[in-house]
C-alpha cells in the first residue's frame, strides 16, 4: 500500500510545481534557426538550373525560367510557385540548390486556409516572406553560415 | 406552509446544484491540469470560468441523435432515471442548523436506499444503445455497484450503532457532543466508506463502467447531446450528494469553529472530498473487474463486519 | 462597429447610435450560439498516422488544448470537431465516412497535414485518397507534414473565425 | 568463418536433396577471347586517351563478370547465400535447417518478394540465435504462376510475410494455413508491386 | 443442465482509443474470456515500396521517417546503411558519433512515447503529460540538429547532413541528467504501484519458443529472457566501442515488458554520454556522399538489420546500377510483432486485451508501410 502513496506525493508536488504550457497565442513560440518551416526566395541569385524541381519527391515546386535580357546566354527566373499542400517540408531543395536561392525560414504557423487554393504561394509571396516564424525583420537574420550549412 | 417552503427549497436547490456541477467540473479539469503540469481551461472568461457554460450551453444545442435500433422509451428515459435519484437524496442532508429541508428520522435509510437507484439507470442506457460497449459497461457497472453496496453500508453501521439513530442531524449532533468528529473512532470506517464511494460513483480507480480506452466510452457512447450533458449531471450531482454524506457522517457536518458560519464549514469539507477524487483521478491507473471484486468481497466486507463487531464492544464497554 | 442587426439606422438620431455602440453588448441568438460553440470544440480522437502523435503532442502539457476548451472524446456521438490526421488509405475512407456521419449536426472537418489535404508524400501510391475532401466537406486546411503543434492551435482557431462568421451570416468560401 | 559455413551448408542441403543442385560449379563461360591490354602500355598512361581505354576495359570486365553466371552458393557481402528452384524448396528442407544441430536457424528474419520480369523470387534471411551465423536463402519461381511451398508450419512467422507478398506481388503459398490479403482491401485486383502493374488513380477513384 | 451461451465477437474497430491508430482486432468473446483473436490491418497502407522503385536513392529517406513515425533516426539509418554495403563506402567517425547519439536520443524518446500512452491505456492520466514534457526534451534537441520535430530526415547516404550547432553536445550533456532523474521518478509513481502490478503481473506471457518461432525480436524477446540485441549481436555502426549491457527479464509477462523497457532507457542514456565524451572532429559525409543526386550504387543486393525501439527493423535494398533501386523491402518489427496476437489473447480477459495490446507496443505506419 506504501508505494501507492509514494504515487499520490509525485501527482501532488506536481500541482505545486509551476506548470509549463506555453500560451500560445500570447507568448510566441521561438524554434532553432534551423527549423525547416516555410521556405523564402531570393529570384536574384536563382540561375533556373531546375535542380530542386528534379529532387522533389512530391514535385510541388515548379518554375519558369526567361532569357536575361542583358546577355542572351544567362537565364532568369520568371515565375517560381511551391504548392504548400503538398509539400513535405522535407529540404532538399535547400540542400541542392548550388546558389542557395531558395531556402528554409523558421517560419511554421499561420498558413491554415479554408480552402486548398490559397496554399499556392507564387514567387512575390516566397520572396518577401522575411517573416521568421514570429520574428519581425528586425530580428537578426540566421545567416547562411550560422546555419552550419554544408555547401 | 410547509409545502410552500418545501418547494422554494427544493428549487433553489435544484439551481443551487446546476451551477455546483458546472464549477466542479471546472474545478476537476483544472484540478487534474494543475497536477499534470498544465493549466486547464483559462481562455473563456477569467480562469476559465465561462468554460463550462459553454460546454453544457453547447451540448444543449447539438443535434438529439437516437440510433435507430436503440430501444427508443428506455433510451430517453435512462438519463432522468440516473439524475431523479441522484437529486432527491437532497431532502435529507442538512446544510448546516437552520438551513436543512426533512429531518427524516430514517435519514441514513432513505439516502442509501434512493441513491442505489442510479444504477438503473446506467443499466438502461447501456443496455438500451443497443452498442456491444455499452452493454458491456453497463454490466460492469451493475457488477460492480452490486458488490460495493454492501461495504458502504456496512461501514455506517458502525456510526448507526454508536449514535442509535439514523436521524442524520442527530449523528452531527452527537459528534457535537462527544466533541469529536467520528473520523477519529471510526477511521477504518471512514476508509472502507471512501473506498466504496468511489466504487459507487464510477470514479477512477474503478471507473469500469465508463472506461474510455477499453469500451470508447462505456455506457454513454450512443448518447449525444443533452442526453449525455444529462448523463454527467447525474454523475456529478450523485458526486456532491456523496460528499455531502459523507461530511455529514464523518467530518461533523457544519461543526467548526465560530469564524465561518455552518454553511461554508460543511461546503469546506464538501470540497476537500471532491479534491481527494480527482487527485486519485489524475494518479492511479484502474482496476481490473475481477480484482475489484475480490477486494470488495474479500477484504472491505471482512473490514467492515470487524469494525461493526468491534464498535458494538466499545459502545458496551464504554457505556457512551 | 457596424451594427448588422439595425436595418435603417439613419432615421436614429446619431448621438443614441453612439450610445449604443458603446453600451449595449450586441447580442444576437445566432452570436450567441456561435460563442458557446467556439469555446468548447470537442475532436473526436481520430489519429490515423504521425500527425495524430503531434496533434497529441498538442493535448499534452507543453501546448496544451484544454486551454481551449478541447478535450479528445472517443466516441463520435460527443464530438463536433473531427480533426483528420494522417494518411486516408482506400480501404479507411469508407470507416471515416461513417464516422463522419455518427457525428451530430453541427459538425467540422479540420485536415491536418499534407497527407489528409491532398495526398501529401503518397500522392502517386495506389491505395492513397489523395486528400479527405474527396469524401467530407472540409472546413480548415492545416498544412505541414506534421504540422507543429503552433500550426494547429493557428488552425483550431481558424475554424473559431469560420464559425464566428458564419453565425453573422456571412459566407465563408468552401474548400 | 563463413565460408566454412557456405560449404557446411552446402553439404547438408545437397545431401538432403540427394543430387547436386546447391554445389554444382557454373559450367565455365564460352572461351572469352584474349583482349587484355599488354601491361606495358599501362605503365605512361598519363595522356588522357590511354587513360580512358583502361577506364573503358576496367568497366568493361566489371559488366562481364557481372553477367557471367553466379554460383548457385556464394558469399554475399561476407554472409552466405544459396539459390534453389521452387521445386526443390520443401517443409522438410526447412525443418532441416531449423532442427539440424550444426545449422540451428531458429529465426526467420525476413521474407523477400522479388519481381525479376523473365522470373520471380522469393528470399528468405535466418539467422541462428544459437551459432551466431546467417543464411540468406533465394527461391526462383517462374512469373507466370509462381508458387512456393508455405513454410509457415515450421516458422510462424512466416505467416504474415507469405500473406504480404501474396498479396503484394500474387506468389501462391501452398500449405499456407489462411492465404488471403492482408494489406489491401479483399476486393482488391491485381499485385501492385508487380513491375507491370500500373497505378491509375482515377480508376480506382482515390484522385 | 448448462446454460446454451453463445460467443459474441467484438470489433475493436480501426477507430479505437487503445488501438494506436488504426488497426482493427476481431475478438470472439466467451462471456469476458477472448476465444479467438484476429488483426485486420491495412488500414494505413501507403505503398512505400512502391513508391520506392521510382524515386533515386536519397528521395527515400523521408518515407522511412514516416514508418516509425515514433523512431525515424533508426529507420533512416537502417537504410542509408544498405545502400552504403552495396556501395561499400567508409563512414567518417563524426557523422558515426552523431549517428549514434540521434538514434539513442529517438529510442529514449520513442520508449517515452510508450509508457505514456500504456498508462492512459491502463487508466492513469497523468504519466501521459509527464512522458510528453520529457519527450518534448528530447525533440528540441532533434529540431536543433535537423530542424524538424519528428519527421527528422536527417541521416544521408555517407553520412548526416548537418553537423551538429556548437553547444549542441553539451546541451545533450546536461538533458541526459535531466532525464535520468525524470525517469527514476516514473519508477515511484508507476513501477511500485500495486494497481498496476495487479492489472500487468502475470498476464500475456510469452514463452522463448513462441518468441522465436514467431520472429518477435526487441523489448518483447528481451522479456522472455532471449538476449537477442542487434547492437550487440552484429554491432553495426560503432555500438562495439561503448560498454552497454542488455536488460532482459525471465518472466515474459507484460509487467517483465515493461521494466525492460525503462531499463533500456537507463542503458540508451549510458552510451548518449558515452558518446558525447568521444565524438571526434572530422569531417560529417562521405565525399562522393554530398552530392545526393549523384548516388548509383553497383548492381547487388544487401540486407542490413539495426535495432530499433519496437525490435529488428531491416532494408533488404537490391539495385540494378541505375541510380533509382530496383527493389526496397522493409522489414518491420511491429508488422512481425503484431502477428502474436493470435496466440497471446487466447484464454485473456476483455480487461487484459488492452494491457496486452499496448505492451506489444506496435506502431500502425511501420505495421502498414
Amino acid at each position: 500500500m506504501f508505494r501507492l502513496l509514494k504515487g499520490f506525493g509525485v501527482t501532488f508536488n506536481y500541482f505545486r510545481k509551476k506548470n509549463i504550457t506555453i500560451q500560445y497565442p500570447d507568448e510566441k513560440v521561438v524554434m532553432p534557426a534551423r527549423f525547416r518551416g516555410i521556405h523564402r526566395f531570393f529570384p536574384d541569385k536563382c540561375i533556373v538550373c531546375d535542380l530542386c524541381v528534379k529532387v522533389c519527391p512530391t514535385d510541388v515546386i515548379t518554375l519558369t525560367g526567361k532569357k536575361s535580357e542583358e546577355n542572351p546566354k544567362k537565364k532568369v527566373i520568371d515565375t517560381y510557385n511551391i504548392d504548400f499542400q503538398g509539400c513535405i517540408l522535407c529540404d532538399f531543395c535547400t540542400e541542392v540548390c548550388p546558389t542557395d536561392a531558395i531556402v528554409m525560414t523558421a517560419r511554421y504557423n499561420n498558413l491554415s486556409s479554408f480552402n486548398r487554393a490559397e496554399q499556392f504561394k507564387d514567387i512575390h509571396w516566397l520572396s518577401d516572406n522575411h517573416v521568421y516564424g514570429h520574428y519581425e525583420e528586425s530580428d537578426p537574420v540566421p545567416e547562411m553560415g550560422e546555419r552550419g550549412e554544408r555547401k | 406552509m410547509d409545502l410552500l417552503y418545501m418547494t422554494i427549497y427544493s428549487v433553489i436547490i435544484l439551481k443551487l446544484m446546476l451551477a455546483g456541477v458546472t464549477f466542479s467540473i471546472l474545478f476537476e479539469r483544472k484540478v487534474i491540469g494543475y497536477m499534470q503540469m498544465r493549466p486547464g481551461p483559462n481562455r473563456h472568461g477569467p480562469w476559465g470560468i465561462l468554460q463550462t457554460v459553454a460546454d453544457v450551453m453547447k451540448l444543449l444545442m447539438k443535434e438529439d441523435v437516437i440510433p435507430r435500433q436503440a430501444d427508443r422509451a428506455i433510451f430517453v428515459l435512462a438519463p432522468v432515471i440516473a439524475f431523479a435519484p441522484a437529486f432527491t437524496v437532497y431532502a435529507v442532508i442538512s446544510w448546516s442548523d437552520t438551513i436543512y429541508a426533512a429531518d427524516l428520522n430514517i435519514g441514513v435509510l432513505y439516502f442509501l436506499g434512493v441513491s442505489s437507484m442510479t444504477m438503473l439507470g446506467v443499466l438502461m442506457g447501456g443496455w438500451s444503445s443497443n452498442n456491444k460497449y455499452s452493454l458491456l459497461g453497463a454490466i460492469r457497472g451493475v457488477a460492480q455497484m452490486i458488490s460495493y453496496e454492501l461495504p458502504l453500508v456496512l461501514s455506517i453501521l458502525g456510526i448507526v450503532i454508536l449514535v442509535g439513530s439514523l436521524n442524520l442531524r442527530d449523528i452531527v449532533y452527537f459528534q457535537q457532543d462527544i466533541g469529536m468528529w467520528f473520523i477519529i473512532p471510526q477511521f477504518l470506517a471512514f476508509v472502507i466508506y471512501m473506498i466504496s464511494a468511489i466504487a459507487e460513483l464510477n470514479r477512477s480507480p474503478f471507473d469500469l463502467p465508463e472506461a474510455e480506452s477499453e469500451l470508447v466510452s462505456g455506457y454513454h457512447t450512443e448518447y449525444s447531446g443533452f442526453r449525455y450533458a444529462f448523463f454527467m449531471l447525474a454523475e456529478y450531482t450523485y458526486a456532491i450528494a456523496i460528499a455531502a454524506f459523507a461530511t455529514t457522517l464523518f467530518l461533523g457536518g457544519w461543526l467548526g469553529p465560530a469564524f465561518l458560519p455552518g454553511v461554508v464549514w460543511f461546503l469546506l469539507k464538501m470540497c476537500i472530498f471532491m479534491f481527494i477524487w480527482f487527485w486519485l483521478r489524475a494518479t492511479l491507473p484502474r482496476a481490473r473487474v475481477s480484482h475489484l471484486m475480490q477486494f470488495s468481497w474479500k477484504v472491505l466486507i471482512p473490514l467492515a463486519l470487524l469494525n461493526i463487531v468491534v464498535t458494538a464492544i466499545i459502545k458496551v464497554w464504554m457505556g457512551w | 462597429m457596424e451594427l448588422k442587426g439595425f436595418r435603417e439606422t439613419e432615421q436614429y438620431d446619431p448621438r443614441i447610435l453612439e450610445d449604443i455602440q458603446k453600451s449595449v453588448f450586441f447580442t444576437k441568438l445566432e452570436q450567441l450560439k456561435a460563442w458557446s460553440r467556439t469555446r468548447s470544440l470537442w475532436p473526436l480522437t481520430f489519429g490515423l498516422a504521425c500527425c495524430a502523435i503531434e496533434m497529441m503532442s498538442t493535448g499534452a502539457a507543453r501546448y496544451d488544448f484544454d486551454r481551449f476548451g478541447v478535450i479528445f472524446r472517443a466516441s463520435p456521438r460527443h464530438a463536433d470537431v473531427m480533426i483528420v490526421a494522417g494518411t486516408v488509405t482506400a480501404k479507411m475512407a469508407p470507416v471515416l465516412r461513417t464516422l463522419y456521419d455518427q457525428m451530430p449536426e453541427p459538425k467540422y472537418v479540420i485536415s491536418m497535414g499534407s497527407c489528409a489535404t491532398c495526398g501529401g508524400p503518397y500522392k502517386e501510391s495506389y491505395s492513397v485518397l489523395n486528400g479527405v475532401d474527396r469524401i467530407v466537406p472540409v472546413d480548415v486546411y492545416v498544412p505541414g507534414c506534421p504540422p507543429t503543434p503552433p500550426a494547429l492551435i493557428d488552425g483550431v482557431d481558424l475554424l473559431r473565425e469560420k464559425i464566428r462568421r458564419e453565425a453573422k451570416g456571412e459566407k465563408v468560401t468552401q474548400g | 568463418m563463413s565460408q566454412e559455413v557456405l560449404d557446411l551448408i552446402v553439404k547438408k542441403v545437397d545431401g538432403f536433396l540427394g543430387e547436386e543442385v546447391v554445389g554444382k560449379k557454373p559450367e565455365p563461360p564460352p572461351e572469352p577471347e584474349p583482349e587484355e591490354e599488354p601491361k606495358a602500355e599501362e605503365a605512361e598512361a598519363d595522356d588522357p586517351k590511354a587513360k580512358a581505354r583502361a577506364a573503358r576495359a576496367k568497366k568493361a570486365a566489371a559488366a562481364k563478370k557481372a553477367e557471367e553466371p553466379k554460383p548457385p552458393a556464394r558469399l554475399n557481402f561476407g554472409k552466405p547465400l544459396i539459390e534453389l528452384p521452387s521445386e526443390k524448396w520443401s517443409v522438410e528442407l526447412a525443418e532441416l535447417l531449423r532442427d539440424d544441430p550444426e545449422l540451428q536457424f531458429d529465426f526467420l528474419s525476413c521474407i523477400t518478394g522479388v519481381d525479376y520480369e523473365e522470373h520471380m523470387e522469393v528470399v528468405y534471411n535466418f539467422y541462428s540465435t544459437v551459432k551466431k551465423h546467417y543464411l540468406y536463402l533465394k527461391v526462383i519461381t517462374p512469373r507466370e504462376k509462381p508458387s512456393v511451398v508455405s513454410v509457415d508450419s515450421v516458422w510462424k512467422a512466416a505467416d504474415y510475410m507469405e500473406r504480404e507478398i501474396y498479396d503484394l506481388l500474387g506468389v501462391d503459398f501452398p500449405g499456407h494455413w489462411n492465404l488471403k490479403r492482408i494489406l489491401l482491401d479483399d476486393g482488391w485486383e491485381g499485385h501492385p508491386l508487380r513491375k507491370d502493374y500500373i497505378t491509375d488513380k482515377k480508376a480506382l477513384g482515390l484522385d | 443442465m448448462s446454460i446454451k451461451t453463445e460467443t459474441m465477437t467484438l470489433n475493436m474497430g480501426p477507430q479505437h482509443p487503445s488501438t494506436h491508430g488504426v488497426f482493427r482486432l476481431l475478438v470472439e468473446v466467451d462471456g469476458e474470456t477472448i476465444t479467438k483473436a484476429e488483426p485486420i490491418m491495412g488500414y494505413l497502407h501507403r505503398g512505400s515500396e512502391k513508391l520506392a522503385e521510382n524515386f533515386i536513392y536519397t528521395q527515400f529517406i523521408p518515407y522511412t521517417d514516416r514508418l516509425d513515425y515514433m523512431n525515424a533516426m533508426t529507420n533512416n539509418y537502417v537504410y542509408c546503411a544498405a545502400v552504403e554495403k552495396l556501395l561499400d563506402w567508409e563512414i567518417p567517425e563524426r557523422a558515426e558519433y552523431l549517428r549514434v547519439i540521434t538514434m539513442e536520443l529517438n529510442r529514449i524518446a520513442s520508449h517515452l512515447v510508450w509508457w505514456g500512452t500504456y498508462l492512459l491505456d491502463i487508466g492513469a492520466l497523468s504519466p501521459f503529460l509527464y512522458a510528453f514534457r520529457d519527450r518534448d526534451h528530447i525533440l528540441d534537441l532533434l529540431n536543433e540538429i535537423s530542424g524538424a520535430r519528428m519527421t527528422f530526415n536527417y541521416h544521408r547516404i555517407g553520412g548526416v547532413k548537418w553537423d551538429a550547432p556548437e553547444g549542441w553536445v553539451d546541451k545533450v550533456k546536461e538533458k541526459v541528467k535531466v532525464l535520468r532523474e525524470n525517469i527514476n521518478e516514473y519508477d515511484t509513481l508507476v513501477t511500485g504501484n500495486e494497481i498496476f502490478q495487479a492489472r500487468t503481473i502475470g498476464v500475456g506471457k510469452l514463452t522463448k519458443e513462441q518468441i522465436l518461432n514467431w520472429g518477435i525480436s526487441g523489448p518483447l524477446a528481451r522479456a522472455s529472457g532471449l538476449k537477442i540485441d542487434i547492437r550487440k549481436e552484429e554491432p553495426y555502426s560503432i555500438y562495439d566501442r561503448f560498454d552497454f549491457d542488455i536488460p532482459t527479464q525471465e518472466e515474459g509477462d507484460v509487467y517483465a515488458r515493461y521494466k525492460v523497457r525503462i531499463a533500456e532507457m537507463y542503458e540508451s542514456l549510458k552510451i548518449i554520454e558515452q558518446a558525447c565524451e568521444q565524438i571526434p572532429e572530422g569531417d560529417i559525409i562521405h565525399k562522393k556522399g554530398a552530392r545526393i543526386m549523384m548516388i548509383k550504387p553497383p548492381a547487388g543486393e544487401a540486407y542490413t538489420r539495426a535495432e530499433a525501439s519496437k525490435g529488428e527493423i531491416g532494408v533488404y535494398a537490391i539495385s540494378n546500377g541505375k541510380n533509382k533501386p530496383y527493389r526496397v523491402k522493409l522489414r518491420r518489427p511491429s508488422f512481425v510483432n503484431v502477428a502474436i496476437l493470435q496466440d497471446i489473447l487466447i484464454g485473456q480477459s476483455i480487461q487484459d486485451l488492452v494491457a496486452i495490446f499496448g505492451s506489444l507496443d506496435i506502431v500502425l505506419g511501420e505495421v502498414d508501410a
